[in-house]
């Protein structure tokens, strides 16, 4: 048990890095791996749950481990489609930021200028 | 037996994992990927003792998964090398 | 027979692991990075490779044996192509 | 005194270690190496909690196949190297985001260690459920994923084919129809044509394999599907093979097969027999085995399709 309850706090402590890196990183498919790292810490803490559940002649409750691989496989797609969704607007305004000001201060004109 | 497996597992994995420093380190991106694959290799070794000490059924197919999968990044990485000119650190925390 | 065995196991799997602590120490020590492609390999070949043999004593079933031989087979396979295209990088920087 | 708790404190601070690797790195290519590196050794502790299907699923999707998608992203935006949003990160938000992340870790850890003893376990259920419509499968993960969550899994598959369908959506409307730009820009390398030549057809081999012994251990659809995905990425990556046009009948076709098929069987089964997906239980494993060989199919074609993006015109000779 003592594992499983190890296991489950790196799975905390992954949450609290990916949330720093989420907020801090400019980057923002630097971002998008900060959110794969909560995701991740996510599942991590869900396994436990699972391998507590482990009952009878399973060494762990099948119901969540099923869960955590349909949640990896989502959590791709999600990533696939903020992959996709970073590259058209690159394409669309020169740069990745949201903000006004970020953007046209990254956009290829001024970069070349300044 | 199984102390000894799970010891060895221990020490791989802090071996391969020491070259991981050269991730953060570098000094270029061709050393990044060394170490990744000397990761790799290490993994599925420590994996395969894992499993034969803790008797985890169908880990061997975990393995070749893994045997198949560390290629799969390190092509994914090389052609990222040729596409652009290899830049050291310095260069590129500088623009 | 098994007290043989047992040793025969014993043996390659601390063979892998002197392989593993030297490839990696030479990744990190050595000076450029074609000589630390060559630390990388043995690593990968006979850091694994041995460990490999030294479960095949404990596999319970053929299948898994066979599996076992695969997987370093694939690791080899891979391995050598993947430094290949990482030495061939090396020398396009180089010159 | 074992030395297994050691391992397990090793492994979880490895862990822990390179995923701040991931985001204290200075390159984006440094933070994916790390990335896949964290992939891999989360894949470790995966086993350690006798899950090793999670393991594979999470080293071949989570780590791998998001990986490849990360760096190939990085690569087509490589014009942007030097006109990233440089916004100075100040030491006031990195504080606050430092300060939440913490509470973040602390609340959850609390609520780890608050954890009900004994945990609360739908184990006995699924054993009924393996029993039930499942049956004939020994992987109570497989059972559950087919049976016990039908609906669910379908979903998901559904979910693969949405953000496939978002993706596509998200091209110039000009390009409609073309292929995605290409994953192996200059590789004519020859020993990356070898390595995939020799890789790729053992990879479906044991892609195959994956999902055959999925019904009684580890493995099933999702960790094949994404097997068999890498190595037709592997052919894309070393100019082996191109995308496909988008708008390909086949392609689309194989893109909806698996939830079509799942649909049909269970609907077939509310006619023929007494309830969705109900069926003779010597009917069961062939079905069963029968539509995951098609869900292989569907995210066999989605993950690649996933990672090549939105079509382009520019990928045209």
């Amino acid at each position: 048990m003592i594992a499983s309850t190890l296991a489950g706090f790196t799975g905390a402590a992954l949450v609290g890095l990916g949330l720093y890196g989420l907020i801090i990183e400019p980057h923002p498919l630097r971002k998008l791996l900060s959110f794969n790292l909560v995701g991740s810490g996510v599942f991590l803490v869900f396994g436990i749950v699972a391998r507590r559940g482990a009952s009878g002649s399973y060494a762990f409750d099948p119901v969540p481990q099923a869960m955590v691989i349909t949640g990896i496989v989502v959590a791709f797609a999600a990533s696939a489609l903020a992959v996709a969704l970073i590259l058209r607007l690159y394409a669309e305004t020169g740069g990745v930021s949201l903000d006004a000001d970020a953007s046209t201060s990254a956009s290829p004109n001024s970069d070349a200028s300044g | 037996m199984t102390e000894f497996f799970l010891a060895a597992a221990g020490l791989i994995v802090a071996t391969v994992a020491a070259g991981l420093a050269m991730i953060l380190r570098g000094p270029t991106d061709i050393e990044r990927l060394m170490s990744l694959q000397v990761l790799g290799t290490g993994g599925i070794a420590a994996l395969l003792l894992i499993a034969f000490a803790t008797q985890v059924p169908g880990v061997d197919d975990v393995a070749l998964g893994l045997a198949l999968l560390a290629p799969f990044a390190a092509i994914a990485f090389a052609n990222m090398l040729r596409a652009e000119d290899l830049v050291s650190d310095d260069r590129d925390t500088a623009s | 027979m098994t007290t043989l065995a047992n040793i025969v196991c014993i043996a390659c799997i601390s063979g892998g692991l002197f392989f593993f602590l030297a490839g990696t120490a030479g990744l990190l020590r050595f000076p450029d990075a074609l000589s630390r492609l060559h630390a990388l390999a043995k690593a990968d070949n006979l850091g694994l490779g041995l460990v490999a043999i030294g479960l095949m004593f404990r596999a319970n079933t053929l299948l898994v044996a066979m599996k076992l031989i695969l997987i370093w087979l694939l690791v080899l396979v891979s391995g050598s192509l993947t430094a290949q295209l990482i030495a061939a990088r090396v020398r396009r920087v180089r010159k | 005194m074992s030395i297994l708790p050691l391992l397990d404190i090793e492994l979880a601070a490895l862990v822990v270690m390179v995923a701040f690797g991931t985001i204290a790195a200075r390159t984006l290519f440094a933070a994916v190496v790390s990335y896949v590196a964290y992939g891999l050794l989360l894949a470790l502790v995966w086993v350690r909690l006798f899950a090793p299907d999670v393991a594979l699923t999470e080293a071949a999707v989570g780590s791998g196949v998001t990986g490849v998608l990360l760096i190939t992203a990085g690569k087509r935006l490589v014009p942007l190297r030097g006109g990233l949003p440089q916004a100075k990160v100040g030491r006031g938000l990195k504080l606050a985001a430092g300060l939440v992340a913490v509470l973040a870790t602390a609340v959850l850890s609390v609520a780890i260690a608050l954890l009900p003893d004994p945990a609360p376990s739908l184990a006995p259920q699924a054993a009924a459920a393996a029993a039930g419509p499942g049956a004939g499968l020994g992987n109570p993960i497989t059972a559950v994923l087919i049976s016990y969550r039908s609906f669910d899994t379908m979903l998901e598959k559904v979910v693969l084919i949405l953000a496939v369908t978002g993706v596509w959506s998200i091209g110039r409307s000009a390009d409609w129809g073309s292929r995605p730009a290409t994953l192996g820009k200059d590789a004519s390398a020859p020993p990356m044509a070898l390595l995939a030549r020799l890789l790729v057809p053992l990879g479906v081999v044991i892609g195959v394999h994956v999902f055959w012994v999925g019904a009684d251990e580890p493995g099933g659809a999702f960790q094949s599907g994404a097997l068999l995905a890498a190595m037709w990425m592997v052919m894309m990556m070393s100019g082996l093979s191109e995308p496909p046009r988008i708008g390909g009948r086949s392609v689309r076709l194989a893109l909806i097969a698996g939830p079509a098929v799942f649909l049909t069987v269970g609907v077939a089964g509310a006619v023929v027999a007494d309830g969705f997906f109900a069926f003779p239980r010597s009917f069961a494993k062939p079905l069963i085995l029968f539509v995951e060989a098609v869900m292989v199919l569907s995210i066999t074609v989605a993950l690649p399709l996933l990672v090549a993006g939105p079509p382009s015109r520019e990928a045209e000779p």
